[in-house]
């Protein structure tokens, strides 16, 4: 695993992973990155919200990287613990869209995460880039309210369309319940 | 809509009166006839399989070669609720498909049990949350219930093995549960 | 009583009598037997297949026969099932249905003989309902109503997965017919007759046997048979994990139980064409019906010597008759289903034109003497 | 003849112009597993256009793993993936490892991937039972469902669960191998070899199975990686991506095995595939067991394992540590990971973040059938309402999965 040497990589602030140099590299003079790190050996980038689909863009095309291929996109409600990570109190962000990318050709990973702001809890799709990203968007959207802005199709997907609020919200209760049918329980 | 106006929709669906029924049910004819028909459903369950979640790999074995459900005559699943005797509910009920067991219920033939399979169907399990049904009881009449998470092949044969004796000690033939109090009712009261 | 006995002896009263009998026979072996047998045979061939035990709990008394009384069981338990007809279906029709899928199957038994001619006590008995000079026409006309029931109770129910079973059935029996008929054109030119009886009497002799020289009309003959009767791996009209039940989706109690039985029944027949068209009806191989006669003659008499051998001849039919039937049980315990499309393609590009080429290859066989007939 | 059927208002084409059908699939319909609906139009039977529905068994995962400890989450990722409970384990603890950095011993290794490749063998039959049960051929259904019992009872006795077998912990495992195991792993896969080979002939070479397999639901290499397919479905297009080969983790770069790739990526090769890796992975088990190494299979720093049951019952420090992690739960230092394991059906991705309390602030998982479930649309759309069986069979949506 080897998670130990990693850590102490951070600590000792040990040379980047190619991956990572070639993000800064390109992605660091168009001043859109917010922070990275590379925890436990996670590369990961945190950039500007509405600067996702430049960044997705250059990702997606570039030779060097080439990642391909869309392997998760969540949000993370951030209510409350705030100090989880530094960057997230200056900007008052509340909540964080994490894309996890892979490329298959090249065998490598990153972290890609745009912090938002409660108020404006907005981001561009990037269906445009990857088509799998629809339903990723779309449950993001469902469990927490994050619009994705130029999704051909964002609704409900795992609840229905009745369904009132974004449950996986840390101000959401566990067991608020809000039944289609039958009683309260 | 909501509860008390779907509860006002519920008609009684018996074509006998219980008075005729208390009256007939002391002939002799009658009560070895009742015997011969609960004899014959004990015996002759087509299963629904309402099988949703985790319980539904189970439920493969307890249909496979080790656990047999046919020996109890339960073995044949008829997906078409019209035919089917015995709803087995299997595995969680969400609020989202808590309409949809409903409708089956009502859309299954007289007469009918249900049959509550795992921990999720008898009261939600391990599963308390906004998204969850806390036992299917609050939606349809339950027979049988078998906890478990998910339970053994055996206790599931157990239930089967109870629910028969239930049915043997039904002495209406004109058993009837009419419709989940919570659904709209089916098509049913048209012709009946 | 003189009387009575007097107007039995009318050789009218005689035939209409014999006839009951053989009628009732045909019902009682059909319904009254095969239907649950099979229904019962079905659970338990599927169950020793599986590695399974099968139902056998089901008892009187403790007494539970391996299983066999589950299907009274079933029977009484769906008498008294609730009779549905959905909403916005045509009640009449949806009525009509269950029986219109039963009938043609039970009725294709009057031309199939299930035995041999008997002269008894001055009488000729005949084991067959109706001896029709053209009783394979016969079978292949009524065969085809059969599809009137599946596709009435297809567009009744007022249902879409219901509408597209029977849609898919229609589509499927009508082909099936075709080319059902098609496949034993070679028999009969080789038999020269269009009746059953005929072609059974043609098979005393175990070399003239359909099986023996017609044998891929037999497979091709079972093929269509199977299909018409829409079971795996034909049954994409009641394909149960794409149209839930098909065209019977919206019956419940014993009018789906009669499309149950109608399938049961159907397969017997389809034994039964098989026996009497391939497998030489009630004649025993390398043993001719005079010659058992004779030898049994000689000891209980002409008459009683006659109804063993009819009886004998009954018994080797019905052995027959199961065996094939096993296999068809077999068949449909092992394979997958077709797709509805495959089935129309196997039917019309493969059986056709092999049922053809078979014609041909018959016809050359019987000009140039290769195939000697009867 | 055309302007004399106009001249009396009948037009032909009018009159021979078809509607399409719309019809609801499911959920509770034998082929959507309960817990899908598909929204189909379909032109006679081909299916014009498809609007899948999920979310019948969303049941919260993350809402309920975010309430409990971190040891608690376990159960619940049992109940992911039923059909291969232990991946699900592993992949969690993995992760949470990962957040803490600690890494487990060697025999806690090799006994996680063994009962890894255990639980992929019983998800893969149950995937390619459930297809050939769909097909209509119940026999073969029936023979790999005895398959799985056989095998169930190994890891039952391993772990003492049938189907959710919460056998992982953070830091370990809950408890070793039963004695007798290692005969009773030679006699049950022999068996099951066998099992194998019968449902191979039932079905590989049969004509109508290939013919409902071969060409349907098929998709290209570029497609599958631009929708986010992994595993099977993946491999089937002849992309050799296997999270076991590109990122070896636990000690799968010491064993030795093969991935088997399709070239069409249609139904048949997804099948094929997953019947090779039955084989494959038996042979992994194998390995495990002649390899593995004597050894404790908890890490030794008391912060992290939960003590074992005989130990906290007798014992006054496990006891207190017991209570410690079952009231307070680990305090794993604040961070994220993602970690991948191979599912049995793809890429199975844990995202953790934690704030350095007793519980997960956020447990992710990456549902590789979600993904592969949002492309049936592609997979179906123009071909019959039949091959949507098969098809829908071979992604292998599990509820628990792809709707958590």
């Amino acid at each position: 695993m080897g998670d130990m040497n990693e850590e102490k990589k951070i600590e000792q602030g040990a040379s980047d992973s190619e991956v990572m140099a070639r993000a800064k590299a390109v992605l660091g003079p168009m001043g859109v990155m917010i922070h990275t790190h590379s925890q436990h050996g996670d590369d990961t980038l945190v950039v500007q919200a509405e600067d996702i689909l430049k960044v997705m863009e250059f990702l997606h095309g570039d030779e060097g990287l080439k990642f391909d291929m869309m392997m998760d996109l969540t949000a993370v409600d951030y209510l409350g613990a705030e100090e989880v990570h530094p960057y997230l109190k200056p900007m008052n962000a509340r909540f964080e869209v994490v894309y996890h990318l892979y490329s298959v050709e090249k065998n490598h990973r990153i972290r890609v995460k745009a912090p938002l702001t409660e108020e404006s809890p907005y981001v561009n799709s990037i269906t445009g880039i990857w088509v799998g990203a629809d339903w990723f968007e779309r449950e993001a959207f469902d469990l927490y309210g994050v619009v994705f802005r130029g999704h051909p199709n964002l609704k409900r997907i795992l609840l229905y369309e009745d369904f009132e609020g974004h449950p996986l919200r840390k101000d959401y209760g566990k067991m608020k319940r809000q039944p289609l049918i039958g009683p309260v329980n | 809509m909501g509860v008390d106006e779907l509860a006002q929709n519920e008609k009684p669906t018996e074509e006998v009166t219980p008075g005729e029924v208390a009256a007939l049910s002391d002939s002799v004819i009658i009560t070895q006839l009742s015997k011969l028909v609960s004899w014959g459903r004990q015996y002759s369950f087509f299963l629904y399989p309402f099988i949703t979640a985790c319980c539904g790999m189970e439920f493969m074995s307890v249909a496979g070669p080790r656990y047999d459900i046919d020996r109890f005559g339960a073995a044949l699943p008829r997906f078409s609720p019209r035919q089917a005797d015995l709803l087995m509910v299997v595995g969680t009920i969400s609020h989202k498909q808590a309409p949809i067991l409903v409708k089956i219920y009502n859309q299954m033939a007289e007469p009918k049990w249900v049959f509550a399979y795992g921990s999720c169907t008898v009261s939600g399990g391990m599963y308390n949350n906004y998204a969850t049904v806390q036992g299917i009881d609050t939606l349809v009449p339950v027979d049988v219930y078998v906890p478990g998470c998910p339970p053994r092949p055996e206790m599931v044969l157990d239930g089967l093995i109870m629910l028969q004796e239930k049915v043997a000690r039904e002495p209406e033939i004109n058993m009837t549960r009419g419709v989940s109090p919570l659904g709209e009712a089916d098509d049913r009261k048209i012709i009946a | 009583m003189d009387t009575i006995i007097a107007f039995v002896k009318q050789p009218l009263v005689m035939e209409v009598l014999i006839t009951l009998v053989k009628i009732g026979f045909i019902f009682g072996l059909t319904i009254g037997f095969f239907a649950p047998m099979l229904a019962w045979v079905e659970r338990k061939q599927s169950a020793v297949m599986q590695d399974r035990v099968g139902a056998n709990r089901a008892g009187v008394f403790g007494i539970t026969v391996i299983g066999l009384l589950h299907s009274l069981a079933d029977a009484i338990k769906l008498i008294f099932k609730e009779d549905f007809i959905p909403r916005g279906a045509e009640r009449g029709l949806h009525t009509l249905a269950p029986a219109l899928a039963v009938i043609p199957a039970l009725v294709v038994f009057a031309v199939i003989p299930f035995g041999g001619q008997y002269t008894l006590w001055g009488h000729d008995v005949s084991l067959v309902i109706a001896d029709l000079d053209v009783g394979i026409l016969y079978v292949f006309a009524i065969s085809s109503l059969a599809t009137y029931g599946v596709v009435i109770a297809g567009w009744s129910s007022n249902n879409n997965w219901s509408l597209l079973g029977g849609l898919r059935a229609s589509a499927q029996m009508f082909s099936y017919e075709v080319t059902m008929g098609l496949t034993i054109i070679g028999l009969i030119m080789y038999y020269q007759s269009l009746s059953l009886v005929d072609i059974v009497a043609k098979q005393e002799n175990f070399w003239h046997w359909g099986i023996v020289w017609h044998f891929p009309a037999f497979v091709l003959f079972l093929a269509c048979a199977v299909a018409e009767n829409k079971r795996v791996p034909f049954d994409a009209p009641e394909a149960e994990s794409e149209l839930v039940a098909g065209y019977f989706t919206e019956y419940s109690g014993m009018k789906f139980v009669m499309f149950w039985t109608a399938e049961f029944i159907e397969m017997v027949s389809i034994s039964g064409m098989c026996v009497a068209l391939f497998f030489g009806g009630h004649h025993i191989p390398f043993l001719t019906q005079d010659f058992l006669l004779n030898a049994l003659g000689d000891v209980f008499g002409p008459n009683w010597g006659g109804v063993i051998v009819m009886l004998i001849g009954i018994g080797v039919f019905i052995t027959k008759l199961v065996i094939l039937l096993v296999l068809q049980m077999t068949i449909r315990w092992t394979m997958p289903r077709f797709r509805y499309d495959q089935i129309m393609k196997l039917g019309w590009k493969m059986i056709l034109p092999l049922s053809l080429c078979w014609i041909f290859l018959v016809g050359v066989g019987i000009l140039t003497g290769v195939m000697p007939t009867p | 003849m055309k302007e004399e059927n106009r001249k009396q208002g009948y037009d032909f084409h009018e009159a021979s112009r078809t509607e399409t059908m719309t019809i609801n699939m499911g959920p509770s319909h034998p082929a959507t597993h309960g817990t899908v609906k598909f929204f189909l139009t379909l032109d006679g039977e081909t299916i014009e256009d498809i609007d899948v529905e999920i979310g019948y068994l969303h049941r919260a995962f993350e809402k309920e793993c975010e309430a409990q400890k971190w040891n608690g989450v376990f159960p619940y990722t049992d109940r992911l993936d039923y059909t291969a409970s232990v991946l699900n384990n592993v992949g969690y603890a993995m992760t949470a490892e990962k957040l803490i950095g600690i890494e487990v011993p060697e025999r806690c290794q090799y006994l996680r991937t063994m009962i890894s490749e255990m639980a992929r063998m019983s998800g893969h039959y149950t995937n390619v039972g459930a297809g050939a049960l769909e097909l209509g051929a119940l026999t073969a259904f029936i023979y790999f469902i005895e398959a799985r019992e056989l095998l169930w009872d190994l890891i039952e006795s391993v772990c003492g669960a049938r189907l959710t077998h919460n056998y992982v912990r953070i830091g370990g495992l809950t408890n070793d191998l039963p004695d007798g195991f290692r005969e009773n792993v030679k006699r049950v896969f022999a068996k099951n070899r066998k099992l194998w080979d019968d449902f191979d002939i039932m079905l590989t070479k049969n004509r109508i199975f290939l013919d409902r397999m071969r060409d349907t639901g098929g998709i290209s290499q570029k497609d599958a990686i631009a929708w986010g397919f992994t595993g099977p479905c993946l491999r089937a297009t002849g992309v050799p991506y296997d999270v076991r080969r590109a990122e070896p983790y636990l000690v799968y770069d010491r064993m030795n095995f093969d991935i088997p790739v399709g070239t069409t990526g249609d139904n048949f090769d997804r099948y094929l595939v997953r019947m090779e890796e039955i084989k494959q992975s038996m042979s992994i088990v194998e390995q495990c067991l002649e390899q593995m190494p004597d050894g404790p299979i908890n890490v030794d720093d008391a912060r992290w394992r939960m003590p074992s049951k005989d130990d906290s019952s007798t014992k006054m420090e496990p006891l207190i540590f017991h209570f410690k992690q079952v009231i307070e739960g680990p305090s794993i230092p604040v961070g994220e990971a993602y970690q991948a394991v191979e599912g049995a059906n793809g890429e199975l991705g844990y995202y953790l973040v934690s704030n350095g309390g007793g519980k997960p602030w956020k447990c992710r998982v990456r549902p590789p059938s979600f993904a592969l479930t949002s492309a049936l649309p592609l997979l179906v759309k123009g071909s019959l309402l039949a091959d949507l069986i098969p098809t829908f069979d071979m992604i292998n949506l599990i509820g628990g999965e792809c709707d958590r």
